[in-house]
């Protein structure tokens, strides 16, 4: 119907002033350093390198800083499909072990959604709205936001290394969400690079690092000097790619991109669900949970660039200096959202 | 009787092959029971038993493929190392199987240096052909090195059996059934070929079922019986002492068949052309069995595939009771015409399916209703295919697989005549059965004829074929060369007849 | 390629072929005992956690209260399904192992049916037309290898296999097509719009998430129970046993595979329709979730019998369940699958050998 | 990009030499279960064991190096062959079956292990590209051939090898023997499930070494997912080239190029949905297993395992 594809807009805008005027609940009672228990539930590998891992580490993260919570991750459920993904869900909020279910990934939703009802004192959170359920809140990503940092990063690379030639966006099996952030891409590096070619190959997977290795050697040899990769576990063909080739630069989608290529991935974006946490076990202490929405744009930082690694101090010098400016500016920043088809 | 049981040694001193006192148990199964026997240089000593009586067990202990429970093996006077083939070959003995023996999508010369023991780890291919070659040519058995195996003719697979185990250095060679799968002529060349081999020192050990060779090839005779030795022979032997020996009391030879009036005329072939055979006219009359004799590849196989409906004939017509046979295999079935094929595991049975269901098979829609198999129908038609050659054991429920060859044989036979069928058409019904199963086959195809049917059998022993039909066809190049009542011509007749184009 | 194939579904019959009750029941439940012991050692070892808290809580994730019991339930209900049609395909010699792909497109057809009819039309209706018009998916996607078997000889393990990979790219272009594709704008994932409301089945144990869908399985166990006893079975028994006495008994052999095969094809379909509108309520590309790969498992171990089928499914959904509820002590998903190849390979074993015998 | 970029020779210089790397691992796989089925038993579980090869290799080579780490990738895969071998042939286990549970099983396994053994993913510096010298200066070959990871010579050097020892050696004649008649073989006296034994671990040994090109020698780390459908693809390919070494050899390389192509061609912009370039691979393999002259040439005793 035409009505369920009109409201996801409005609650995105409601939304996105709850997140700025967190914390809106006031705490109720003193139990401030409850210990919190949280299963994480993930679709794929929790060190896939992407979306998962992301999430992982942010929450990981978020709980040592915490001191009181503990995170139980619970990984590959899509392995036994959509039955496994629903099973998962009611599994942990059967258990009643958890003060919180993180159910993070868009193929999980179906089961927060049918099973959440269920379990009204349970609470939830998870990757899209979800009707009638008092007790499940949303997070959001912009992808366009994500993929407009990206484009930001590959023009950088493309300008500070001096280069004349094309950026580069390598992408997996073409998903929706990674033609948001193409869009997103292709705005920035019209606006920091105008004029470059974006070059865009999508491999057909997330998880094959000989394709991705040789998706971006081909790029670079059609002239790619600049790219930037939305792959999961292939990304460590990308960047083998990327240091064999000379007078090309890399950049990752995460922290942990760093972490599989040091010596070649110059900064990353990233997605930092950690920013979330403190909302999350506040509201949880406080004994209010509410089905809120919290979006992670350039506005809170939820999404955003890394630091230049060492590597990339030492490539490109300015590197530093552009990314201070660019995330001061962020908040500022019109990025357009890809027009839905049909 | 010109031997007897307690002389086990000719008198030669140093025999090429001397088998003594060996003894082997498949399982609890005693195969072999102390059986002796020994071959000298220069002769052909045969060895004939029924089916199961261990003669092909006593091959294999001989070439190390089996090692024995016990008793030992020496050649020319060393005794040779049991269970190992690399031992016996290096003994010089060389076996010809009686299934098996050659890869087909392999040229002569790789079968002849497969498993060639001592051989370099490098195929010395070009010295092989050559050996072939000059080999093949002082033995006087010719074999094209470069051919591939799938393009000889079976008699010229065996003599590239045979030349393999002499080139190997074999001086006697051990010989499995080596004619069952010949034409007459082909087998009377393979064994003059023997005769001429024994001239240069060479010995055979011939096992055959075919008792026209023992008389006229084998210098001696061994006849085993449920893996005994029960009989041993020097010189011109009897055959009604051999079968005697070979079955026991429970042999018996089947009479002559007595002439009888033929039916009336039920299959028409008109001007019939398909493969080999040529513009063929022949009227088939009810209750008479008809042989069909010829060298192989004379073109009777494709007659018995055009009578089965196998084959519709490239022109030419076949009529059964005036329905026309259209190369329907399941027409001709449902218009009366049975089928027992050559080879029984391909065409005739489902192996790991029970007998019921094998009983059942061309019946499968007379079980029961749509919805539900009829047990009781089932038992009905299972135990009428049974009962009629007397399959053993006569249970329903055990796999196919499970019986031996020769009730195999009988539930195939007993299964295609359940239907009072019009028109048999057999091909080799009794090849390789032991006496009492061959009798019962060919008590089955009788009896099938008495009750008014045509039946019709291919088969490449023409002693078989004597003993079994009243009218005798024999083909050549595609042409029918005899056509005679079954009684008159004389084994010379026939065989000018199977190799001349025009008619004796 | 035909007769290699045939020979090695004849080779599967055996293998599931049977002797005495009691007799295999014993050594089933030896050799599962056995599993169970070495899986329990290699988790405690690679892993640290020790066989007491594996096995208590791969019970209660299994069977432990009505809830697992019903996921159990529902899981084996796609699985059965497949596994049925394998049966009766391996039967006649033909080994499908396609169902994943089968099932994708399956989901297609019955998601066709179900926008077709629209939001108004009662579920009963829904129901029927989504479960046939998934059958009819399932068997148009075995086209292609029945039509390769039946013409050129392509075994159609391979190029069943090959449509699965071939599946995995289509599925994600169908499912961007405005037909398909969930209008939502937050879905940014690749999923087919969600079925309404209507169309989804009931729940028959309250509180639980048991789905009417288990009944097609029970009633697909029932048919295929009949089945096995009408002469129907005995005529597919000897194609697979042997195609030409089966050609020379009329059968056909050849129409007779390509139908086994679109037959086998049909059931994967019918469970794409059953998870369609009972668990997944939108394709999506986890709707299959191996399950068509691991129903030809479950065939396989059910000894070719409908009731064997359906509780090997059972015993392999139930394997899934506790498997995954051992993740949460820190056991790695892929000892489920593991454990489901080592079954397999000793029930292959333990045929061997009763052959051998 | 347009599509003019078709008609240049960097194009097909650069789809050519990916489709190079993109077949190595995929026909070292098929490559040994050439030898297998040659032999006469049909091993499904290829994809397991280039898995079960990856990993190894990773572990291999994240202690001792990436030489080491290649060999025991192909070690661990000869294992896993025999340990196919004892259950098919020694044991006489349904091949299709233990095929499919090994297909399975192989992924599962190392995906188990790695859990437990690693906690973060252990990286590896691969083989580079190395330039020849002189014949990396030539036109189209020097780009093509002569620039590549050194590892991409194992792929002619192995074809080479078996072709050599399937017509040449004796070794090779028996494995054609048990292949092609196995009761025949044995009696002249060729121990068949010895030999079939030895196949089929040469044949791991393969897998496990093509698993092991990819995760140490080309992209330096294991994942779960890496083998992907190669494994199934490698099957297809050894029927479709109707065993014949060379012949196979050429196939990968024609399906590792399509890969190449359809990467490249995605850029060009020529209105094609990439679901469809992406499925290229797999139907074209379709193709010419349905057209190629394949089944007529198979082993015969393929499939049908007898105990001889
Ligand atoms: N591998 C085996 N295992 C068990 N029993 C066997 C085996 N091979 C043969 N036998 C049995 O041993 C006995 C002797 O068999 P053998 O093959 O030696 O007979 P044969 O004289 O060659 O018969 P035929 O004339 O049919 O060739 C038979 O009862 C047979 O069933
Ligand atoms: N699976 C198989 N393995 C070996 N041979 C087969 C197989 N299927 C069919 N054949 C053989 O192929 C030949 C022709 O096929 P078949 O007779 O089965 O087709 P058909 O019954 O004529 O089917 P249709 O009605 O489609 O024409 C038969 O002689 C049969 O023996
Ligand atoms: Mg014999
Ligand atoms: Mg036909």
């Amino acid at each position: 119907g035409s009505d369920e594809a009109a409201e996801p807009a409005e609650v995105a805008e409601t939304a996105a002033t709850v997140a700025a005027d967190e914390p809106a609940d006031e705490p109720a009672d003193d139990a401030a350093t409850d210990d919190l228990s949280v299963a994480l539930l993930v679709g794929g590998p929790r060190d896939d390198g992407g979306f998962y891992q992301a999430m992982v580490d942010g929450l990981e993260d978020a709980a040592d800083a915490d001191g009181a919570m503990e995170v139980t991750v619970i990984e590959n459920i899509a392995e036994g499909g959509d039955a496994g993904l629903e099973a998962a869900v009611q599994n942990a909020a059967d258990s009643g072990d958890y003060d919180l279910i993180v159910a993070h990934g868009f193929d999980l939703v179906p089961g927060v959604a049918r099973y959440a009802p269920d379990y009204p004192d349970q609470a939830f959170v998870t990757s899209l709205p979800v009707e009638g359920a008092d007790n499940v809140a949303v997070y959001l990503t912009a992808f366009e936001e994500t993929g407009y940092n990206a484009g930001f990063l590959a023009a950088q690379g493309k300008l500070l290394s001096g280069s004349d030639g094309a950026v580069g966006f390598l992408g997996g099996p073409g998903l929706p969400f990674e033609e948001q952030a193409l869009f997103g891409f292709e705005q920035a590096v019209e606006q920091y690079a105008p004029g470059t070619e974006v070059v865009s190959v999508f491999t057909g997977t997330f998880e094959d690092p000989q394709l991705a290795q040789e998706t971006a050697t081909q790029m670079f040899q059609q002239g790619v000097v600049s790219l930037w990769n939305q792959q999961a576990a292939g990304q460590s063909g990308v960047y083998q790619a990327c240091a064999a080739t000379e007078g090309v630069v890399c950049f990752g989608n995460g922290i942990y991109s760093e972490a599989v290529s040091p010596d070649v991935v110059l900064a990353s974006t990233t997605s930092d669900y950690g920013k979330l946490v403190p909302l999350w076990t506040e509201r949880l202490r406080a004994g209010e949970w509410s089905p809120a929405i919290d979006i992670l744009d350039l506005t809170n930082d939820g999404t955003s660039v890394t630091d230049a690694t060492a590597a990339g101090l030492e490539a490109l010098p300015d590197l530093q200096a552009a990314i201070d400016d660019y995330r001061a500016g962020a908040a500022d920043l019109v990025v357009e959202t890809m027009p839905t088809e049909g | 009787m010109s031997g007897s049981i307690d002389e086990p040694h000719s008198t030669t001193p140093v025999p090429l092959l001397d088998v003594v006192g060996v003894t082997h148990d498949y399982g609890t199964l005693r195969a072999l029971d102390d059986v002796s026997l020994d071959v000298a240089p220069g002769e052909v000593h045969a060895l004939v038993g029924e089916n199961g009586a261990g003669k092909s067990t006593l091959v294999k202990v001989v070439a190390g493929l089996l090692d024995p429970t016990a008793g030992s093996v020496s050649a020319d006077g060393r005794a040779v190392p049991l269970g190992r083939t690399a031992e016996s070959v290096a003994a010089g003995i060389g076996v010809v199987h009686q299934h098996f023996s050659l890869i087909e999508s392999l040229t002569a010369t790789e079968n002849f240096l497969l498993g060639r023991p001592g051989s370099p780890k490098v195929l010395p291919l070009s010295t092989a052909r050559r050996e072939i070659a000059e080999f093949g040519e002082r033995v006087g058995l010719d074999v094209d090195p470069d051919a591939l195996v799938a393009d000889l003719s079976i008699g010229q697979r065996q003599r590239l059996e045979i030349l393999t185990a002499l080139g190997w250095g074999a001086r006697m060679v051990l010989l499995d059934e080596p004619s069952a799968v010949l034409s007459p002529t082909e087998a009377d060349a393979l064994l003059d070929d023997l005769k001429r081999l024994c001239a240069q020192g060479y010995g055979f050990l011939l096992i055959t079922h075919k008792l026209r060779e023992v008389e006229e090839f084998a210098d001696r005779v061994t006849v085993l019986r449920g893996g005994r030795v029960v009989g041993r022979h020097s010189g011109r032997v009897d055959r009604d002492t051999l079968v005697e020996e070979m079955v026991g009391a429970e042999g018996r030879r089947p009479e002559a068949p007595a002439p009888r009036d033929p039916g009336p005329l039920r299959v028409e072939v008109r001007g019939v052309a398909s493969g080999r055979l040529a513009d063929v006219d022949l009227d088939l009359f009810g209750g008479i069995v008809v042989g069909v004799a010829g060298v192989v590849g004379s073109g009777q196989a494709d007659l018995a595939d055009v009578l089965a409906g196998a084959r519709a004939p490239d022109t030419g017509t076949v009529r059964l009771d005036g329905t026309q046979i259209s190369g329907d295999p399941v027409a001709a079935w449902s218009n009366g015409v049975a089928v027992i094929p050559e080879d029984r595991e391909r065409d005739a049975l489902a192996l790991e399916l029970p007998v019921w269901c094998n009983s059942i098979a061309k019946q499968h829609g007379a079980i029961g209703p749509w919805h539900r198999v009829d047990r009781s129908k089932v038992s009905e038609i299972c135990d009428r295919v049974i009962d009629r050659l007397r399959v053993k054991p006569a249970r329903h429920d055990i796999a196919a697989g499970g019986l031996s060859g020769g009730n195999q044989q009988r539930l195939v036979i007993g299964r295609e005549l359940d239907r009072q069928p019009s028109l048999v058409v057999a091909s080799e019904p009794t090849r390789g059965l032991d006496p009492p199963s061959a009798l019962a086959v060919i008590d089955g195809l009788r009896s099938a004829a008495a009750a008014g049917a045509v039946v019709v059998v291919v088969a490449s022993d023409l002693d078989e074929l004597l003993e079994l039909a009243d009218r005798l066809i024999v083909v050549c190049a595609g042409r029918i060369t005899m056509d005679t009542d079954a009684a008159t011509p004389t084994r010379q007749e026939i065989g000018r007849a199977m190799v001349a184009v025009t008619a004796a | 390629m035909t007769a290699v194939v045939a020979e090695s579904a004849d080779a599967v019959e055996i293998a599931a072929g049977g002797s005495s009750w009691t007799w295999r029941a014993s050594r089933a439940v030896a050799v599962a005992v056995g599993i169970t012991a070495a899986v329990l050692l290699l988790v405690w070892l690679v892993t640290g956690v020790d066989p007491a808290t594996t096995l208590t809580q791969f019970v209660e994730g299994s069977v432990g209260d009505s809830r697992a019991i019903a996921r159990t339930l529902v899981r084996a209900t796609p699985l059965a399904l497949v596994g049925l049609g394998a049966t009766v395909a391996i039967r006649g010699g033909v080994i499908n192992v396609g169902g994943e792909g089968q099932m994708a497109i399956g989901a297609i057809g019955a998601v066709l049916a179900v926008q077709a009819l629209g939001s108004g039309a009662p579920g009963l209706l829904i129901w029927i037309a989504a479960i046939v018009a998934g059958a009819l998916g399932g068997a148009a996607w075995a086209i292609v290898p029945a039509a390769l078997a039946a013409t050129r000889g392509v075994s159609e393990i391979l190029s069943t296999l090959l449509m699965n990979l071939i599946t995995v790219s289509l599925l994600l272009y169908l499912l961007e097509l405005p037909l398909f594709a969930d209008p939502n704008p937050n879905v940014i994932t690749p999923q087919g719009k969600p079925i309404p409301d209507a169309a989804v089945l009931p729940t028959i144990w309250p509180d639980t998430a048991l789905h009417a869908g288990v009944l097609v399985a029970i009633a697909a166990m029932a048919g295929c129970w009949w089945w096995q006893r009408s002469p129907g079975s005995v005529r597919v028994d000897l194609v697979g046993a042997n195609p030409n006495l089966a050609a020379q008994s009329g059968l056909r052999p050849r129409r007779a595979r390509t139908r086994l095969l679109l037959v086998s094809a049909a059931f994967a379909g019918v469970a794409a329709a059953v998870q369609l509108l009972g668990v997944s309520l939108r394709v999506t590309t986890g709707l299959t979730g191996g399950i068509g790969y691991t129903g030809v498992l479950v065939a396989v171990l059910g000894g070719r019998t409908p009731v064997g089928t359906v509780a090997a499914a059972v015993a392999f959904a139930a394997l899934v369940g506790g498997g995954e509820s051992l993740e949460f002590e820190g056991v790695p998903r892929s000892i489920v699958v593991l454990v489901q190849a080592v079954a397999v390979i000793v029930v292959a074993l333990g045929a061997a050998r009763r052959r051998a015998r | 990009m347009n599509g003019s970029a078709i008609w240049t020779l960097d194009f097909w210089e650069a789809v050519f030499s990916t489709g190079i790397r993109l077949a190595v691992p995929l026909a070292l796989a098929a490559l040994g279960e050439l030898i297998g089925e040659r032999a006469g038993v049909l091993n499904l579980g290829v994809g397991g064991t280039m898995a079960v090869g990856a990993f190894a290799g990773v572990v291999g080579a994240d202690t001792f190096g990436v030489t080491v780490g290649l060999l025991v990738g192909a070690v661990a895969g000869a294992l896993f062959g025999a340990l196919f071998a004892l259950l098919v042939v020694m044991r006489g286990a349904n091949e299709i079956v233990v095929g499919f549970g090994f297909a399975l099983g192989g992924l599962a396994l190392p995906s188990f292990l790695y859990r437990g053994v690693y906690d973060t993913r252990p990286s590896i510096t691969p083989h580079q590209a190395v330039d020849i010298p002189l014949l990396s200066d030539l036109p189209v070959a020097g780009p093509i051939l002569f620039t590549q990871p050194l590892l991409v010579w194992l792929m002619p050097l192995v074809a080479g090898a078996i072709a050599f020892v399937m017509t040449r050696t004796s070794a090779g004649l028996a494995v054609r023997a048990v292949g092609d008649g196995p009761e025949a073989a044995r009696a002249k006296g060729i121990p068949v499930d010895r030999t079939r034994t030895l196949a089929l671990s040469a044949a791991g040994s393969l897998a496990g070494l093509g698993g092991a090109v990819l995760s140490v020698g080309l992209v330096g780390e294991y994942s779960d997912e890496i083998i992907g459908g190669r494994g199934f693809v490698a099957l297809a390919l050894v029927i479709a080239a109707s065993w014949r070494p060379w012949l196979l050899v050429v196939l990968c390389l024609a399906v590792g190029s399509l890969q190449g192509f359809q990467l490249r061609a995605q850029s060009l912009d020529i209105g094609v949905p990439v679901e469809l370039f992406q499925a290229l691979p797999f139907v074209v393999t379709l193709i010419v297993l349905a057209f190629g002259v394949g089944a007529a040439r198979a082993p015969r005793a393929l499939g049908r395992l007898t105990r001889a």
